[in-house]
């Protein structure tokens, strides 16, 4: 890896810091958040490399990679970390940026999933699990995945088939435009 | 070997205000150095930036100063432990007024410049004379000083001429 | 009318080359005021200084102004020199023509001209400066020294060598401190008692050493050379000058399991008792709380069997004051536990540990005394738990430390050692066990420090892994650690017999009231502040008072040891005269025109100023005024530029000279 | 549009403030009272002071009160601790004066018996006294008052007053103020302060001008010339505003007792701005053991230093 | 004696849902305790971890709503699910330490911010607010004998200083609950660990990971069952139950309940009422063998 000041992002890095609220640079890299993530058997770049990347401006290896994706957003790391960094914040700062730049990652299906919740909310106010998961299995392309479960959530009353209408919801439509707006004018991240 | 000095129309008076432990000495390392730098400054010497009444600075504008400069020892550095702390308040409330009845603060100046830092020390002083020369004579203090001694304001033409040739 | 006269320096070429020095002295000559001018090759030379001497002789001077160097070169000399031909050495005053002129400047006009001004508002300066007299403090040659751990004690033996009385105070019913507490020591493994117990006892026997044990400070008055410290002395319950240390009172207590603090709580001790066997003084205490005589009025069995009849239920609390001239605070440190911090406070526990309610999960000084000979498992390694041997021990570095979460951002600064040494200290006697370490970084300065590690990981086999401990939780007997090797970028887990927790080291508890009592400053962790971090890092702002050992920040021994002969040595200076002298550039107050609004008093970061009282014949108070002990004042002026009426006034810098400086621009 | 102000409970203010006087001044509890009394002219009020019981029904409260009775006390101050336990009649506004002597050492509390008075707000010094109380004739400190309800005293009626809210005057002035080019800002207070007589009316009302000797009138070495003219006017009003900074809380009694109209309660209500922003402080509502002038924190705001 | 307490109410998307037995617990439960409860009208989705994810201001925005759609309703806000509970929280957290999001956030939802509104969490108010005496006075059933794992999950503690519900690390609040009405707590090793969350419809393979991990621990601390307060974590670890039994080839057979169940149940709540039918692992065998229906 060649590190120079061209290769070090350092606007990269105060976006993740503006978006997270938190300092980057503060990690001294004691490997707390790594020992404790639930997830990071699954990533990888456990948590504090994910963080010493970006001490490096190597934001490309991370976004790159699944690990921002498979975090579960438990903020574990969060708390134990003896220095503040608000770790479970910067993770969200590089999904968001990650999600902007529409940048490659491994995980798409995580992504995906993110975006219909997301699609759902505007389109309804509120989740309906039932639409989501067969959206979810539909656009993913895992038409059989937990079709055992379906049935007997249904019948448990668990997946709700209809829903109301909710009266928010052109407000609702409001905050979506209205933060669509503000980034248009370059006044949010 | 020295490039042609400069002559200029105004020469600013400027008065320093400094404490004995860092400033001061700050000063005299540019000495020894020999750093160059504009003649126009005047220093006092306290023993601490806590010593200096703002008084003081509102007496150096009365005396003529076109700038002033209070220096001391970076926070944290203070001799006497803390004096630079009060003054730091004290003057960030002091130019305030001064701002709100019409001072122009680019001609008052604060600086921490350590025994250290004789660089630094040419760096402000030059910086401020160079801006208070460029600013021109600071006439607000004068005027009244002025009017003091006519008891009225300046608004003939012989009046005018007069104030001019002082 | 002054008759001020006027010494300008050629300093060599190294200011005539830029100032034209004849027009400069010819031009101040004119000035009012002033009798006599003249310029000279080198003033600071003997015949310069000759010079200066005769002419004020000659000329009758009131006042003298030396335009050359800096003051800040020689000031002192030319105040000297005035001194010697009869004048008070503060009615000299240097214009500083050199560093801040001749040689900052290149044009000879521009230059003269200034150096005519500089001159000229010195003269002005001058006309103002009064007589001062040097101020001088008795001093009482008698030190205080607080806290008779190393460092204390170390302070301590070092003043009375040098023949001066020493006051020693401790807490705890024996002096020794956490050294005694610990059973080897790096970085050569000598047995910590060994080279303790000799000290304590030297102090025992020192004939200019008073030792109050089981005392504490209860209030200081005074300044430095003239401090009146009272002292409680706890009531032992036993009268130490009947006792002989026989114990029996021990033998024949009926109360004998209470958990030995001594001995983080894993040994027992009866209620009458001395903390360790070799505690100095040898006199027992009772520890009223658990002792069935306090608590029901029965049994009474101590004083029955006690032949010199030295036990005394009666006794109480005693206040004694001593007069002492300086102080050397040495109050060491408290260890930092990980269980839950009441809420609010600054410092946090560790919850992801388990907030210290896992058995096995100890901390350092817990293992020192399980691997101390004469400590209450005889040196072996036994889990609190069950007393097995614990054959996978897991050591966690910066508990507490470098934790900004947990309230605590520094360095304890001896954990890694002390680690490193308790690996090997386990390997020796647990030899077919494993010790691995979870660490962050290894901060091994000192000598033979580093060597000393690399020997636990290569010769001792100490396993370490770079990485925290995220977690601990018990399962069955073992005790899961959950950690991350981030070398490897993996997470480790362990699951361990026993866990050992470098704790933090933090302040002793109380530090803050003390310091109060004391009027000294302290940081945040109410670690005591020194009067400068580089140049003066034994002494305290407030003078007299001097600082040892940890209670100044996180030290090991041989650092605390330095200091401690380097606080004695700082008491044996201000002892080497009878009196004090200081400059006397010091604030007074004019007691006419203040009011007492104390705003002086708020600024003061010396703790001078005093409230006083001000009563007219019949006693009735007229009003309360500001009174600066000269003694403590430091001399910076905040007082004066903060009050509002300019009734206290700062010596050497009054308002009067200073105007005087700017009306002459 | 003018508004009317409620002054309606001001009557059984009185009442109260009556019938607390008289039961503190009977049993003992003080040794006098300093209030407000009617005066000759019709509607309007002067302070008084009171030492029996008797004269407890001559105590009032009504708009024209305007006066800051603090001012009473400071001059009083020596004499207090021989009198025994003073009552004083206080609005908000003239606590807070009260809460800053008690910080400077010139007041104790335990000397104070202090009976608060709900107040809507006094009349300007322009008005005459027997003018009712509109958003016209209300005082410009009123205006901004955050202390209707004094708190902390030893007795307050129970009335509540309504109190409309108003345009901030001193707000405004110094915001149009802080918009002019520094020359501007100078010719404004230029001219303020060219009117200046030194009748000294603004420092012997102000209760936090308590110094024997003021620092303006000592002469070795002259600080600020005395002279009622410009250069010395400007220096002695700049020296006021400094000393004040941090301990001032807007009674505006030297704006009021200014023959010369200058708007001196400005200066004042600049500092506690700035104050306020730079270290979080606000003058008069807590007793503090150091004021923002003489305490200090490590972080605090250097930008301004080089 | 308080007054009648009254909270308006933010159920969540999966109360109206999959955890429809959570919200029906919950308003018999407080209909029981005589606490008020008025549902937020027309509240929606506030993001949860999809939002805050890929979009804080999105997030912030959302749960700025909401809260201000709270405002309504008289009384502090009671929220039943841990993940709207966290996302509540945290929004008035960060806007409260940040002007920068704050000023964006109110150009969002175009209206000035109210961040004093207390967001309460539904044991905050069983253990404080109503109390746990008062608590215990209303049971009519205590659940003797019954062993239950106490399970917190991620987001009703966590991080540092926002949702202030208990310790962090070391929190009692359920342990408490259920002790005033007359469960026995088991003490366990897992019951702050995550059990994968929203990955249940993304990545189930982790999931089924994570929460054997917590069953496991369950089970050897000799839990009889488990006890939620979020309903993904319910999801995970009681509709998923029977599929980790089959990949680990294990036998948990470990009932979830909601808090509001069991509490219910110990004020007297007939099974319908607490829609004990609706869970996954049946319950009845158990209750039935402990005398508790």
């Amino acid at each position: 890896m060649i590190i120079s000041q061209s290769t070090m992002d350092v606007d990269f890095v105060r976006k993740v810091e503006a978006l997270s609220g938190t300092s980057v640079r503060r990690c001294f890299q004691c490997g707390k958040c790594s020992a404790g993530c639930p997830m990071a058997t699954f990533m990888e770049h456990p948590p504090n490399r994910v963080v010493r990347l970006l001490q490096l401006g190597q934001w490309q290896r991370i976004l790159a990679g699944r690990s921002i994706w498979y975090c579960a957003s438990c903020e574990t790391c969060s708390t134990r970390c003896p220095n503040k960094v608000h770790l479970a914040s910067i993770m969200d700062a590089l999904r968001k940026l990650s999600w902007d730049a529409e940048g490659p990652s491994k995980e798409s299906y995580v992504q995906l999933a993110n975006k219909l919740f997301l699609q759902n909310i505007r389109t309804y106010g509120r989740q309906y699990e039932m639409r989501l998961a067969a959206v979810f299995n539909v656009k993913s392309g895992q038409f059989l995945k937990d079709l055992m479960l379906g049935p007997k959530l249904i019948s448990k009353g668990k997946l709700k088939m209809f829903h109301s209408k909710n009266k928010n919801m052109p407000e609702i439509e409001k905050i979506f435009t209205r933060i669509e707006e503000m980034r248009k004018k370059g006044e949010a991240l | 070997m020295h490039p042609e000095k400069q002559k200029h129309d105004f020469e600013p008076k400027i008065i320093a205000f400094v404490c004995t432990w860092c400033t001061y000495a700050g000063a005299d390392l540019a000495g020894t150095s020999r750093m160059q730098y504009p003649a126009n400054v005047r220093v006092l010497k306290f023993p601490c930036t806590g010593r200096i009444d703002p008084v003081f600075i509102l007496k150096a504008f009365q005396q003529g100063a076109d700038g002033v400069l209070v220096s001391g020892c970076h926070p944290g550095d203070c001799h006497y432990i803390a004096g630079n702390f009060h003054a730091r308040r004290r003057f960030a409330a002091f130019r305030k007024l001064l701002e709100f009845v019409g001072v122009d603060l680019e001609r008052l100046q604060f600086s921490w410049v350590s025994a250290a830092e004789g660089g630094k020390w040419v760096e402000v002083v030059s910086d401020l004379t160079e801006k208070v020369r460029n600013m021109g004579p600071m006439t607000e203090f004068k005027e009244l000083a002025l009017e003091e001694q006519w008891s009225g304001t300046i608004n003939t033409e012989e009046l005018k001429e007069a104030y001019k040739q002082i | 009318m002054s008759r001020i006269g006027v010494f300008v320096c050629h300093c060599g070429e190294n200011i005539s080359r830029t100032v034209d020095v004849e027009r400069v002295a010819a031009q101040v000559g004119k000035m009012p005021g002033v009798a006599f001018a003249t310029d000279y090759k080198y003033m600071c030379s003997d015949p310069g200084q000759t010079l200066l001497k005769k002419t004020i002789q000659e000329q009758k001077l009131s006042h003298v102004v030396v335009a050359a160097c800096s003051p800040r070169m020689h000031e002192k000399t030319f105040r000297k020199a005035v001194e010697a031909a009869g004048l008070n050495p503060y009615l000299c005053e240097m214009a500083n023509i050199r560093e801040h002129c001749s040689w900052v400047h290149e044009d000879k006009q521009e230059a003269t001209a200034k150096a005519i001004e500089i001159v000229g508002m010195l003269v002005e300066r001058v006309k103002k400066n009064r007589v001062l007299p040097t101020i001088t403090v008795p001093v009482t040659k008698r030190s205080l020294v607080i806290g008779g751990g190393i460092a204390g004690i170390q302070a301590a033996l070092d003043i009375a060598d040098a023949g001066h009385e020493v006051v020693l105070v401790e807490r705890d019913p024996s002096i020794g401190g956490h050294m005694a507490q610990l059973s080897e020591t790096f970085p050569t493994l000598d047995c910590s008692q060994c080279i303790m117990t000799p000290k304590m006892v030297d102090v025992a026997n020192h004939p200019n050493i008073t030792l109050y044990s089981y005392s504490e400070i209860e209030q200081v008055d005074g300044y430095i050379g003239n401090f009146q410290v009272t002292i409680r002395r706890k009531a032992r319950s036993v009268d130490e000058d009947k006792c002989t240390g026989c114990g029996v009172c021990m033998e024949k207590c009926p109360v004998k399991k209470i958990p030995n603090k001594f001995d983080c709580n894993l040994g027992m001790r009866p209620a009458i008792y001395v903390p360790f066997p070799q505690a100095v003084p040898n006199t027992p205490v009772i520890d009223r709380d658990n002792c069935i005589k306090f608590k029901t009025g029965k049994c009474g069995l101590c004083q029955k069997v006690c032949g010199p009849g030295a036990v005394d239920y009666e006794q109480e609390d005693t206040l004694i004051v001593e007069p002492v001239g300086a102080i050397v605070v040495a109050t060491g440190f408290d260890l930092y536990t990980i269980d839950e911090k009441p809420k609010g406070s600054m410092i946090k526990g560790y919850g992801e540990f388990g907030h210290g309610k896992i058995p096995d999960v100890i901390d350092g000084m817990t293992f020192e005394r399980l691997a101390s000979a004469s400590g209450p498992t005889g040196g072996k390694i036994l889990r609190p738990s069950d007393g097995k041997e614990p054959k996978q021990i897991v050591f966690i570095q910066c508990i507490g430390s470098r934790a900004r979460e947990k309230g605590i951002s520094y360095c304890s600064k001896v954990c890694c050692m002390y680690t490193a040494k308790h690996t090997m200290l386990y390997h020796h006697k647990v030899h077919d066990g494993q010790a691995y370490v979870f660490f962050m970084d290894a901060r091994t300065p000192g000598k033979a420090y580093d060597e000393f590690w690399r020997r636990s990981i290569e010769e001792e086999e100490a396993v370490y892994i770079r990485g925290m401990v995220s977690r601990l939780y018990q399962k069955g007997n073992k005790i899961v650690v959950m950690g991350s090797d981030i070398a490897v970028g993996v997470q480790v887990e362990i699951e361990a017999d026993m866990v050992v927790l470098a704790t933090a080291i933090q302040p002793r508890t109380g530090a803050d009231s003390l310091a109060q009592k004391l009027g000294i400053s302290y940081d945040k962790y109410n670690f005591y502040s020194e009067a400068h971090a580089k140049l003066r890092p034994v002494e305290c702002a407030t003078a007299g008072i001097y600082l040892a050992g940890a209670c100044q920040g996180p030290k090991d021994i041989p650092d605390t040891v330095s200091q401690a002969s380097a606080a004695a040595a700082k008491v044996m200076t201000l002892f080497a005269k009878d009196k004090l002298e200081r400059e006397p550039i010091v604030a007074r107050v004019k007691e006419a025109g203040c009011v007492g609004c104390f705003a002086c008093k708020k600024v003061c970061a010396y703790g001078a100023v005093e409230e006083k009282e001000i009563r007219d014949r019949q006693g009735n108070l007229i009003k309360v005024v500001a009174y600066v002990n000269p003694g403590v004042c430091g001399g910076c002026g905040t007082c004066q530029a903060t009050c509002p009426s300019k009734s206290v006034e700062l010596d050497g810098y009054t308002d009067e000279q200073i105007v005087a400086m700017i009306e002459a621009l | 549009m003018t508004q009317t102000i409620d002054t309606n409970i001001y009557a059984a203010v009185t009442e109260a403030i009556q019938s607390e006087a008289q039961r503190i001044l009977a049993a003992g509890e003080v040794t006098a009272i300093v209030g407000y009394a009617a005066a000759r002219r019709k509607g309007s009020a002067q302070p008084i002071v009171i030492t029996s019981a008797d004269d407890a029904q001559k105590l009032i409260f009504t708009p024209a009160c305007v006066n800051n009775l603090a001012v009473y006390l400071t001059k009083a101050k020596k004499e207090i601790p021989k009198s025994g336990r003073i009552g004083i009649v206080v609005k908000g506004c003239d606590l807070k004066a009260l809460v800053g002597l008690m910080g400077e050492s010139q007041l104790k509390r335990e000397q104070l018996y202090l009976i608060g008075v709900p107040c809507a707000g006094v009349l300007a010094s322009t008005i005459q006294p027997d003018t009712g109380l509109t958003s016209d004739s209300i005082a410009p400190k009123c205006r901004e008052c955050d202390a209707h309800l004094p708190q902390g005293c030893d007795f307050v009626p129970s009335q509540t007053p309504v109190t409309p809210e108003l345009e901030k005057k001193y707000a405004a002035e110094i915001a149009r103020l802080e918009a002019l080019t520094p020359q501007e800002r100078w010719a404004y207070w230029k001219e303020q302060f060219s009117k200046c007589i030194k009748c000294y009316a603004c420092r012997q009302v102000c209760p936090f001008c308590f110094c024997e000797q003021c620092l303006c009138d000592r002469n070795k070495p002259q600080m600020v010339d005395t002279t009622p003219r410009p250069a010395g006017n400007t220096a002695w009003h700049i020296v006021r505003a400094m000393h004040l900074a941090g301990r001032c809380a807007g009674c505006a009694e030297c704006e009021r007792v200014c023959p010369m109209d200058i708007p001196l309660n400005l200066l004042n209500r600049k500092m506690a701005k700035e104050l306020k922003e730079l270290y979080d402080y606000e003058a008069g509502f807590d007793v503090h053991d150091k004021g923002p002038l003489n305490s200090y924190t490590e972080k605090d705001d250097q930008s301004f230093i080089k | 004696m308080k007054d009648k307490l009254n909270y308006s109410y933010y159920p969540g998307c999966s109360l109206h849902a999959s955890a429809g037995e959570y919200d029906l617990s919950t308003r018999e439960l407080f209909k029981r305790l005589s606490i008020g409860l008025t549902e937020v009208p027309d509240w929606f989705c506030c993001g949860a971890t999809p939002a805050h994810n890929v979009d804080e201001l999105l997030s912030l925005s959302l749960c700025a709503k909401n809260l201000e759609l709270a405002e309504q309703v008289e009384g502090d806000l009671a929220v039943a699910c841990a993940a709207c509970f966290s996302r509540l929280k945290t929004t008035q957290h960060v806007l409260a330490e940040s002007d920068v999001k704050r000023k964006q956030v109110e150009k969002a939802i175009d209206a000035p911010l109210k961040l004093d509104g207390k967001v309460k969490h539904l044991l905050e108010i069983l253990a404080r607010d109503l109390g746990l005496e008062r608590l215990a006075a209303s049971v009519t059933k205590p659940l003797a004998g019954l062993k239950v794992a106490c399970y917190y999950g991620c987001l009703l503690t966590r991080p540092n200083d926002v949702p202030n519900l208990d310790c962090v690390e070391a929190p009692t609040i359920m342990e408490d609950v259920l002790k005033a009405v007359g469960a026995e707590t088991v003490a366990w090793s897992h019951r702050m660990e995550c059990c994968g969350a929203n990955f249940t419809l993304s990545r189930p393979g982790v999931v089924i990971q994570l929460t054997n991990a917590i069953l496991e621990s369950a089970k050897e601390a000799g839990a009889d069952c488990v006890m939620v307060a979020c309903p993904l974590c319910h999801g995970n670890l009681d509709i998923r139950q029977k599929e980790i039994e089959g990949v680990y080839n294990v036998n948990y057979g470990l009932p979830v309940f909601y808090i509001t169940q069991l509490v219910g149940l110990a004020c007297g709540l007939s099974s319908d009422k607490l829609g004990l039918g609706a869970l996954i692992v049946n319950p009845m065998p158990l209750l039935k063998e402990k005398q508790l229906l």
